[in-house]
């Protein structure tokens, strides 16, 4: 969100902390998540702080000899995504974002696909898949957004009051991707914190130490953009944002340990039978009832 | 009052100690060792509250635990397992075999304890050892992840051939009747 | 269409044991699979050969540290058939209820990994808080939890006397409740159904070219238990094998989950059976024996086969160890082709594979 | 002094036919048991049907070898590699042939590797891990590399026991 008031070099300093702080509440939600999978697999979870004890292990290791082209293909990721988060904060354009963030997927795929590794490059041809399953859906949610403000800038959508009809369905669509975002689902793409798998690490099985903590922050700013969307809907409504994002989390982590997971075909008929469906009505009701049309 | 970089430096030796990813290797064990350490991640031992996670990927583990004896075969993937690994990094040889070849001591295709392939820092014993034991046996490993190897070595911390032996409890211990 | 060589393994997370499978796919589709094993090949029949008699008991207990019992016990009925001894009632039931009970052990290690391989990780969890009960039982009767040396040549190193029955039967309730407990989300979810389904089929012909033993074999509707030969206590404890005839992942799920039932029922039996019953544990056998005998048991992965030749040695001239899964991997091999890969960790699992038994 | 009930006596020739009227039969391969024997060696084969055992016992000379029977019971290659390998038996007309490597990458006991650390040590740098490449097993006249999916390197020669890689911390 733009801060009007304040000179520009405060609001600009404003903006890097809040971007640089972005993944790093991530982390802290990624360490309630294991600790409540852990409760409800009546388990003694790690520490809340582990996703950051884990980052500064990674970050701080020996590292290992790295592909040349994939470590700084990562290193753009990890700056796309970063910018595509700033960017929604400092109220720019929605479609823009989304569209930097595909980018900064596409990056890591290529990243992950540059290596030899037979499982990196299996695993990059399958998170290209889940891009095309969330990256749409992003879209979707922009223009919905759109429709109920009148604008896609960022500032103007935090500004606008939702219709009732719009929010639970832009939640649900944003749930999706947030499930997508957190690796919970679809199984085999899953770069999730989960050995038994067939792909072993997927797209990271190569990347180890310093560059496995550069993807890991990439992906936190990938959460952290879903986050930072489902936030935007919410700020003319906090507790309904506060209770949409409880309700989406707790459903996907309740269906993660009663369910199996989802392989990557089925997720693609879930992804967009679910999230697509309610991303268009979401779409077709901030239309009809938002604050004007486009 | 400590300086901004002491407080980073002992963030990350903290982060090292409370991170350890674990790679299992079986070595050519019987499954009995290798079952026992996947119970350790299980409800009633929870070995994740230790930040533990099992990862099939060397390139990203920090303990490598190694079970069975060292079979003819298997013993070049151990080495090579090892290699992959980036310091800091510690050994755990899990059960009798790993630190002798236990019962298949002999054997046509043993070479014998996992010591002969890489520097095992801890030993547990046992055949199989308890979860318990084998969580035990992670967690001296512990303090040796805070620095690699080289700097454990100029700091005269605990160095590379410093082998933590779990003493067998009292009753682990087997009394072999007189017939 | 872009051919692929992906190494699954040696060492590979699906599996806590090393073998190479070197796949070839077709886009994410197997074409053809290539077993590579050798990696936790020890050589223990050579081994046997050098030990004596009852020293090679603990050494082929070690074969496979999930059913060690099931070795012990083949073994011991080789040698006893050798030495041409019979051993007492009391040994016979207890052996029985030891090797059940590894039975219900195996299965539910076998369930928590095949729903580990599905991603169901909540169920993994659940299937082995379960299985700790039953170790517990282990480690109450015999002092161990995992390989828990109870067998001896000619019967029993171990005894369960009556006054640790209620305990067992305690043991066997809790149990049971935890097997109540995990059934909504074994056979009574759609969802682990649907993702078993169809999953590495074969058709029952298949499974009598290939030989296919145990619950893999009875899930395409063979139906053959080698209990029913009467070994141990199974004379007066008979059994009928359970069969399927979906001949996928989801009808060997079904296989063992009701074989687990069956387990428990044998268990208790057999214990009311001990109660009050007198007599010693073991028969002595000679330390030098003649000829040649086959011991065949059903070990929870399917027939478990044992040949032993003595030559008036003091130890066997040979013992030759023929593992299920050993027999097994054939399915692995004809399976696999035309699988997704994202299937190929269901399909190898569905066979209960133990690389530890099938390479000795 | 117990023999085999049901156990019938063939020569190495007259072996597949006897196998084909078993297989006819629906009888099931359980396996072979291979044992040396004279210089030579004795194979038994057996076979179930309805719990019920049958075997078929085959004297093989020094020199001679024992026909596969992979035409009638397909899975039989795994066990006839097996008793080629650990046996010494030589089968002829083996569909898949590991030759002699399914399980080890020596030959024979003279691989074999005993005694003290240091001595084991250099045996298997010298033989295993260098060796670890030639072992490769045909199937249908191609050759399929039984080695792991990253090829291990040969370790630097080290002076102690507990080699140079500890420190390099890499792969080379």
């Amino acid at each position: 969100m733009s801060l009007p008031g304040l000179p520009n070099l405060l609001a600009l300093a404003a903006l890097v902390a809040a971007t640089a702080l972005a993944p790093l509440s991530v982390g802290l939600l990624l360490g309630v998540d294991r600790r409540v999978t852990a409760a409800m697999q009546l388990r003694a979870g790690p520490p809340i702080l582990q996703p950051w004890y884990d980052l500064t292990k990674l970050a701080t290791k020996t590292s290992l000899p790295v592909d040349r082209l994939a470590a700084s293909l990562l290193v753009a990721h990890v700056v796309l995504a970063a910018g595509a988060v700033a960017l929604v904060l400092a109220g720019g354009d929605l479609i823009a974002a989304v569209l930097v963030m595909g980018a900064a997927r596409v990056l890591f795929i290529l990243a992950a696909g540059a290596v030899e590794s037979p499982y990196a490059q299996l695993g990059a041809s399958r998170e290209l898949i889940l891009l095309l399953i969330s990256e749409p859906l992003l879209l979707l949610v922009a223009i919905a957004y759109g429709g109920v403000a009148g604008s896609f800038s960022a500032a103007a959508v935090a500004a606008a009051q939702a219709p009732v009809l719009t929010l639970p369905t832009l939640g649900l669509t944003l749930g999706v991707l947030l499930a997508i975002a957190l690796r919970k689902s679809p199984f085999d793409l899953a770069t999730s914190h989960h050995a038994h798998q067939e792909l072993v690490k997927g797209s990271t099985t190569e990347m180890a130490g310093f560059w496995l903590a550069l993807a890991e922050v990439g992906h936190w700013y990938e959460t952290a953009f879903v986050l930072v969307l489902i936030a935007l809907a919410s700020l003319a409504a906090p507790l309904v944002g506060i209770g949409l994002v409880a309700a989406t989390y707790t459903v996907a982590i309740v269906a993660d340990n009663t369910l199996p997971r989802a392989t990557w075909r089925s997720a693609l008929w879930i992804g967009w039978g679910i999230g697509g469906t309610a991303a268009v009505i979401a779409l077709v009701t901030g239309r009809l009832f938002g604050a004007g049309g486009l | 009052m400590r300086g901004p970089r002491a407080l980073w430096q002992a963030w990350v030796r903290r982060s090292r100690t409370k991170s350890p990813w674990i790679v299992h290797f079986d070595c050519g064990g019987c499954n009995g060792c290798d079952i026992e350490i996947l119970d350790t991640l299980m409800p009633r031992f929870s070995a994740e509250r230790f930040g533990v996670i099992n990862v099939g990927d060397p390139r990203q583990g920090d303990i490598l635990l190694v079970t069975g004896p060292a079979n003819l075969r298997n013993a070049a993937v151990l080495r090579s397992v090892y290699d992959q690994m980036a310091e800091p990094k510690a050994v755990v040889a899990v059960g009798s075999c790993a630190a002798h070849g236990g019962v298949f001591r002999g054997a046509p295709n043993i070479l014998g304890g996992v010591g002969e392939l890489v520097p095992v820092d801890v030993f547990v014993p046992g055949c199989p050892p308890t979860p318990e034991r084998i969580l035990e046996g992670v967690i001296a490993a512990l303090p040796l992840l805070a620095e690699p190897r080289t700097a454990r070595q100029a700091t005269g911390g605990p160095s590379p051939m410093s082998i933590v032996m779990l003493e067998p409890r009292e009753e682990e211990v087997v009394r072999v009747p007189a017939s | 269409m872009t051919r692929t060589v992906v190494p699954f393994g040696p060492q590979h997370p699906v599996l806590a044991e090393p073998i190479q499978l070197e796949l070839t796919l077709e886009d994410e589709v197997v074409v053809d699979a290539i077993p590579g094993l050798g990696y936790v090949h020890r050589g223990i029949e050579a081994e046997a050969e050098r030990r004596p008699y009852d020293e090679d008991l603990p050494l082929l207990e070690r074969v496979c540290g999930i059913c060690s019992v099931a070795h012990a016990v083949a073994y011991a009925q080789a040698v006893e058939v050798l030495a041409g001894v019979e051993i007492p009632r009391r040994a016979r039931l207890l052996r029985t209820f030891w090797f059940e009970l590894t039975r219900v052990h195996s299965h539910l290690l076998w369930l928590g990994l095949a729903g580990d391989a599905i991603g169901f990780e909540a169920l993994f969890q659940s299937c082995w808080r379960v299985r700790e009960d039953v170790l517990d039982l282990f480690t109450a009767t015999a002092g161990n939890r995992v390989i828990i040396g109870v067998t001896a040549l000619g019967g029993c190193r171990r005894d369960i006397p009556d006054t640790l029955q209620p305990t067992i039967r305690a043991g066997l309730d809790a149990v049971e409740r935890g097997l109540a407990g995990i059934a909504p989300f074994v056979l009574g979810s759609e969802a682990v159904a649907r993702r078993l389904a169809g999953v590495g089929v074969i058709p029952r012909n298949v499974a009598l070219d290939l030989g296919l033993v145990g619950p893999t074999a009875r899930a395409s509707g063979v139906a053959m238990d080698v209990r029913r030969s009467g070994y141990a206590a199974h004379d007066e404890l008979p059994v009928e094998p359970v069969v399927e005839t979906g001949g996928d992942a989801l009808a060997r799920t079904v296989v063992r989950w009701r074989e687990i039932g069956e387990s428990m029922r044998l268990c208790r039996e057999a214990l009311d059976r001990l109660h009050r019953l007198p007599g010693p544990l073991a028969t002595r056998v000679p330390p030098v024996l003649h000829g040649e005998a086959i011991s065949r048991v059903e070990a929870p992965r399917g027939e478990l086969f044992y040949y032993v030749l003595a030559d008036g040695e003091p130890h066997p001239t040979r013992v030759r160890v023929r593992t299920p899964t050993f027999a097994n991997l054939a399915a692995v091999l004809s399976m696999l082709p035309g699988t997704q890969m994202a299937n190929v960790p269901v399909a190898l699992l569905s066979i209960d594979p133990c690389l530890s038994c099938t390479e000795r | 002094m117990s023999r085999l009930p049901d156990c019938t006596t063939v020569s190495p020739e007259g072996l597949l036919d006897a196998v084909g009227a078993l297989r006819h039969d629906d009888w099931r391969l359980v396996t072979a048991s291979c044992v040396p024997h004279r210089a030579g060696w004795m194979v038994l084969y057996h076979f179930e049907r309805g719990e019920r055992l049958q075997h078929l016992r085959i004297e093989v000379p020094a020199g001679g070898s024992a026909p596969s029977i992979g035409a009638h019971y397909g899975a039989a290659f795994l066990v006839e590699n097996e008793m080629a390998e650990l046996q010494g038996l030589p089968v002829s007309g083996l569909a898949i042939d590991y030759r002699g490597r399914l399980y080890r990458d020596f030959d024979g006991p003279e691989g074999w590797v005993h005694g003290p650390r240091g001595e084991a040590i250099s045996a298997l740098e010298a033989a295993g891990l260098t060796r670890l490449d030639a072992c490769v097993p045909v199937v249908d006249g191609r050759e399929v590399r039984a080695g792991t999916t990253r090829v291990p390197e040969p370790p630097e020669p080290s002076t102690n026991g507990h080699g140079a890689a500890g420190e390099a911390g890499g792969r080379p």
